[in-house]
């Protein structure tokens, strides 16, 4: 298959239900299993973290349990990917993402292009970020940042139950390596999510979560109920945010953060990850470039110190971007 | 060396203290991989360590601090992520390293303390002394690359580090015999050159045996071995799990704590010994419970972390930091 | 599966195609890791395979896809840099991986494929067909986690994967002595409950005969099986490397060159078959040498690729790329 | 040992000599080794690569071959700093720094935090960058950018014999785990080197390269011989750039790099990594929240495309950062 543009992806919603986002994870899986049999899911206990009802739906031929090698099982999936299957591998926890880096970033990101488009990847590592629940550093990664800076993977950082299962879809149905990034803070939140099996979202679509005027607040992943809540508070002060979410990091969708600045001049960004080298800063780098004519006051970062997580509640609580920090930001670029 | 009665009563009271310290631990409100069941591994494998070797853990860390004689109070505080926890509260439950019994690592990363141990291994041999590392991992660590790759490694340069796998019969709810291509990990070692045992994991004084052989072997400059101990988890894998498939019967779990109680086993051992006695071991649980109640008691006043600290332990040469 | 002289003289093809292949290679100006003195073992391992079967390789990568029965023109090419090497000139030397004979990479991360061959097992189990899976791989990528992990997956799994160990006793100046706890790979297999197999590497024959064996397991459905092939490196490491401190003596490698040739060793136990002769060897030699010197003038006369198209190949569904 | 603030170091220069980067590295390593009994060197083919010298200068307790086991040497190394040695690990090329990502970000970087102190980790990694060399793309990877999200690693990346001798020498006697990435295109390239066995260069400072007033470039790693030349260029075309070499990615000396923006009030930044998430958007997100009301125009980041690199020489050679990219993006903003 030669270099296309991605078609055109169809955007239906004929009926919707109300959906948690680890449910959104569960049926999004489901679907694309039922729908391709192609599709399999590999990853450790897969029974358990919401993968029972998969486990109950489909034979060990399509969902299977792995030992715990996180490289090897990661790379088996890539190999399986490259003759055949279109293989959803689960990492669980994000910070095991860095045992799997080498065949993610060596092998998966980098075979099609090396092998000059002979062989193609269409695989799906999910990593779920475990953070604010007392898991410690070894637990607590966000590390999607780390990723950002291989070429050649896709990678999505749902915030919504809805965008959660419109692009987990469009992860299995596209042809190259996504990362998708969950959030467990999200899980049990509720949402209007359509019930149509071909709902996707397109990868590398940013969507406006709240349009405003005032300034721009760029929202990474489970960041967004939080900023919505800013921005609620900014309204009262009569300051009208316009909430963006990229939803896809690689590719970024300039153009929609872009046209976000043009009209409010003013810019946060709200990432979870840590400050250095975060999401944030690559959006903050792409703004200063491209957009910084329309720019009127500093751009803000909005997020986790850098600092590893700790166990303790009292210091937990106190390391990731909160809503006052949000508003604090805000007002600071006033 | 075989154990005089003092080493008996040691051996004994540590495993009190492991279990007495997890049932407490089970009436806080702390998440936790509890050592029940395992403590006969444990504290086998410790004993026959000096107090100046090293260990690596797992995330099941709280049983190898408690093993190699750490004092409970700074382990309880820890748990509640108080300042005055043995990691001043930024490790946690899964992480009680206490460095100053020995104690380089418990790597809530599954496999990642393998590596260290062989390192700490490495280094008692570059500094000259006969300091031993022994690594605590579980069956289902075994089956990460690191394993074989240290095992590789400590034979090759003839380190002297025990692999020590408490094989607890699962990963979660992945059973060994579902995850490993054949089940007994000790095997493994020779295709690495070195020994591999396996020992009954419920029997404290087996373990304690066959860990004294390989830490001889590890300290007269012969190298690593690798052991395996059969044992088993009585509790679930950690309380905070929702796992709606079952992946062992009650039967098999009444079972091991029924018949196969490493305290059960233990005392047993101990009270055909003409030297031994009920009241010894009354008393030393007696004084186990008072210590852990103690140390409870010491972990619930403590004050939590200054917020005004949180970057304090990040670098031991901070430069511009915080930024 | 008995050879028959067709099959005989393919084997004798594709082991002069590497070798004179790797003369030519050694006349341009490419740097590479050659395959000279390993012709045995990579030919008797592919020709024990079907066209649909899949393998993968190291970053000595010449020789595999030639077995495997590439076609040499777009492999020299390649070499160059040429828009019509086999991956469009984005690979090069470490890197001749052909789809079209089943080569799933070619990994110049020591380690790198053996995961990836295991997935090609695994593919086709769930797809049900009954293609096999060979994995070719260094002494020296044995020791990296991922073989053991793979062999473990493959074994838990019952996948139709053969690991086949290239033990040419070097890993660049590092030798086996001096890097495994033991020297046997293949006493690896029996930690994961599959057989292990050790053959001599420079009879093409018996590296047939062996692989041949595992491959009727693994398409019968009874699971993988580890070869270690003994062989031996004729040329340095890679022809861009300067060790100042010998690593292996001029007796040791005059003695493979001179006793221990593939090439030698299989015309010899060709020529002592009644339905051969040399003219039917001198007529393939003779046939080898005009496509691989067709395939230079090929490479030689290929174009570049065109820096405009930099960025194809990166993705299947670009989007909003290049940015 | 508690937290305390970096000892003042001291520079000093009794004499110098010229020294190739390449012969940098190798003396900077056993002037530290011969110092320090606790330094030990590991590392696959340990007598190649520029380490011929130290093999023939050290016993094997010293200088240890490893097997091909990148994450669990690496993993043995940082045991060992645990327990009292100060091991510099050499993982040769850069791209093998991803399968040692697990022992370096979830053990170096976080034992120190998570045993609360009582674990320090004085360990040195070293990765060589070996690229425009026609290595293709599992070889050639600049994945400084990567670890940098990490918090609890230093990052330093010299670009001269000197810098590295003595950021080199000053990362061995740092108690925290260092990553230093060096870069083959500098092997040979030659410089004025202090032969004072104790002359450091601190971690965490920035150093001007060439003063100038109308423009900064920040050069990291090996542009900045390029970086320099593409400034010589300019100023016969009347336009003074002011030449800033970070030589430490983490922690960053914003100190410096702010008072440059401040007096040129334009700003280019120079890196070899590829573009999304390299370090290039860092310091322009630092600079464009920081320091963007001395900014007069849109900061330039010139980098390499996020293409993966490729084999053939036509195709390698346009991917990096040229002079003439450096001088068009400084007209860009004149
Ligand atoms: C690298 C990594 N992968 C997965 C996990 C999730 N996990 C935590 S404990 C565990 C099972 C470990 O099993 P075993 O080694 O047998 O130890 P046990 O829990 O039985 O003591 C898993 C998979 C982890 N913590 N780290
Ligand atoms: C992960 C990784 N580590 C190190 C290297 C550098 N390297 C290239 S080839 C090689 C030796 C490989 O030895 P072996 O597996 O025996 O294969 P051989 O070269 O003998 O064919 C090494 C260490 C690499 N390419 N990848
Ligand atoms: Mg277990
Ligand atoms: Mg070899």
């Amino acid at each position: 298959m030669l270099d296309t543009i991605n078609e055109p992806l169809i955007i239906a919603e004929p009926t919707s239900t109300q959906l948690s986002y680890m449910d959104a994870i569960v049926q999004a899986q489901k679907e694309e299993m039922l729908r391709d049999e192609r599709v399999v899911m590999i990853g450790e206990d897969v029974s358990i973290y919401g993968g029972t009802e998969l486990v109950r739906s489909f034979d060990e031929n399509r969902v299977r349990n792995m030992p715990i090698s996180e490289n090897s099982f990661t790379g088996m999936a890539i190999g399986a990917a490259m003759t055949g299957l279109r293989p959803i591998v689960d990492l669980t926890i994000a910070s095991f993402t860095y045992l799997a880096a080498d065949q993610i970033i060596n092998q998966a990101s980098k075979l099609r292009y090396m092998t000059g488009g002979q062989i193609q990847v269409p695989i799906v590592f999910r990593a779920g970020m475990y953070y604010k629940i007392g898991n410690a550093a070894q637990h607590s990664d966000r590390p999607y940042p780390f990723f950002m800076s291989a070429p050649g993977l896709k990678i999505i950082v749902p915030s919504t139950a809805a965008d959660m299962k419109g692009l987990l879809k469009s992860a299995v149905r596209d042809d190259d390596p996504v990362m998708i990034f969950e959030d467990c803070n999200l899980w049990a939140k509720k949402d209007l999510v359509s019930t149509d099996p071909d709902f996707l979202i397109p990868i590398g679509c940013a969507d406006i979560k709240r349009p405003g005027s005032d300034v721009t607040i760029i929202s990474i992943g489970a960041c967004l109920p939080m900023v919505l809540a800013a921005a609620k508070t900014l309204q009262k002060q009569g300051i009208s945010a316009e909430v963006v979410d990229p939803r896809t990091l690689v590719p970024l969708d300039k153009e929609v953060l872009i046209r976000s600045v043009a009209k409010t001049g003013r810019l946060v960004i709200v990432d979870n990850a840590h400050r250095t080298n975060s999401a944030a800063s690559e959006i903050a780098a792409v703004i200063a470039e491209e957009a910084f004519e329309s720019l009127r006051k500093p751009i803000q970062r909005v997020t986790t110190a850098d600092v590893h997580i700790p166990f303790s509640p009292v210091l937990e609580k106190i390391v990731y971007p909160t809503a006052a920090d949000v508003i604090g930001a805000v007002n600071k670029i006033q | 060396m075989s154990l005089r009665k003092s080493d008996h009563l040691e051996m004994y009271r540590r495993m009190q203290r492991i279990r007495i310290f997890e049932e407490a631990v089970k009436t806080l409100p702390v998440e936790g991989h509890l050592s029940i069941g395992q403590e006969g591994a444990i504290v086998g494998a410790c004993m026959a360590l000096r107090d100046d070797d090293y260990i690596t853990g797992t995330h099941r860390s709280h049983g190898h601090p408690i093993g190699k004689g750490a004092t409970l109070a700074p382990l309880m505080a820890e748990l509640l992520g108080k300042v005055t926890g043995i990691c001043r509260g930024r490790g946690g439950s899964m992480h009680l390293a206490d460095f100053s019994v020995g104690v380089v690592g418990e790597s809530a990363i599954v496999g990642g303390g393998i590596p260290l141990a062989t390192g700490a291994g490495f280094s008692a041999q570059v500094r000259g002394t006969d300091q031993v590392s022994l690594c605590f991992f579980g069956d289902g660590a075994s089956n990460q690359g690191t394993f074989s790759e240290s095992m590789n490694l400590a034979a090759v340069w003839n380190l002297p580090v025990i692999f020590f796998c408490e094989n607890n019969g699962y990963a979660i709810s992945t059973s060994v015999g579902k995850s490993h291509g054949q089940p007994d990990i000790a095997k493994r070692a020779d295709g690495y050159g070195i020994p591999g045992v396996i020992v009954d994991g419920q029997d404290a004084l087996s373990v304690y045996k066959a860990s004294n052989e390989a830490v001889i072997r590890a300290r007269n400059g012969d190298g690593p071995t690798l052991i395996e101990a059969k044992t088993y988890r009585f509790e679930e894998h950690c309380d905070n799990l929702n796992i709606l498939i079952p992946y062992r019967s009650q039967e098999e779990i009444d079972h091991h704590v029924t018949n196969r109680d490493p305290l059960v086993i233990y005392q047993a051992a101990l009270l055909a010994m003409p030297e031994i006695n009920e009241k010894d071991l009354d008393s030393i649980t007696a004084e186990v419970v008072t210590e852990v109640q103690a140390a409870v008691e010491f972990a619930q006043q403590s004050a939590y972390p200054d917020p005004a600290d949180l970057y304090q332990h990040m670098y031991s040469t901070p430069i511009h930091y915080p930024a």
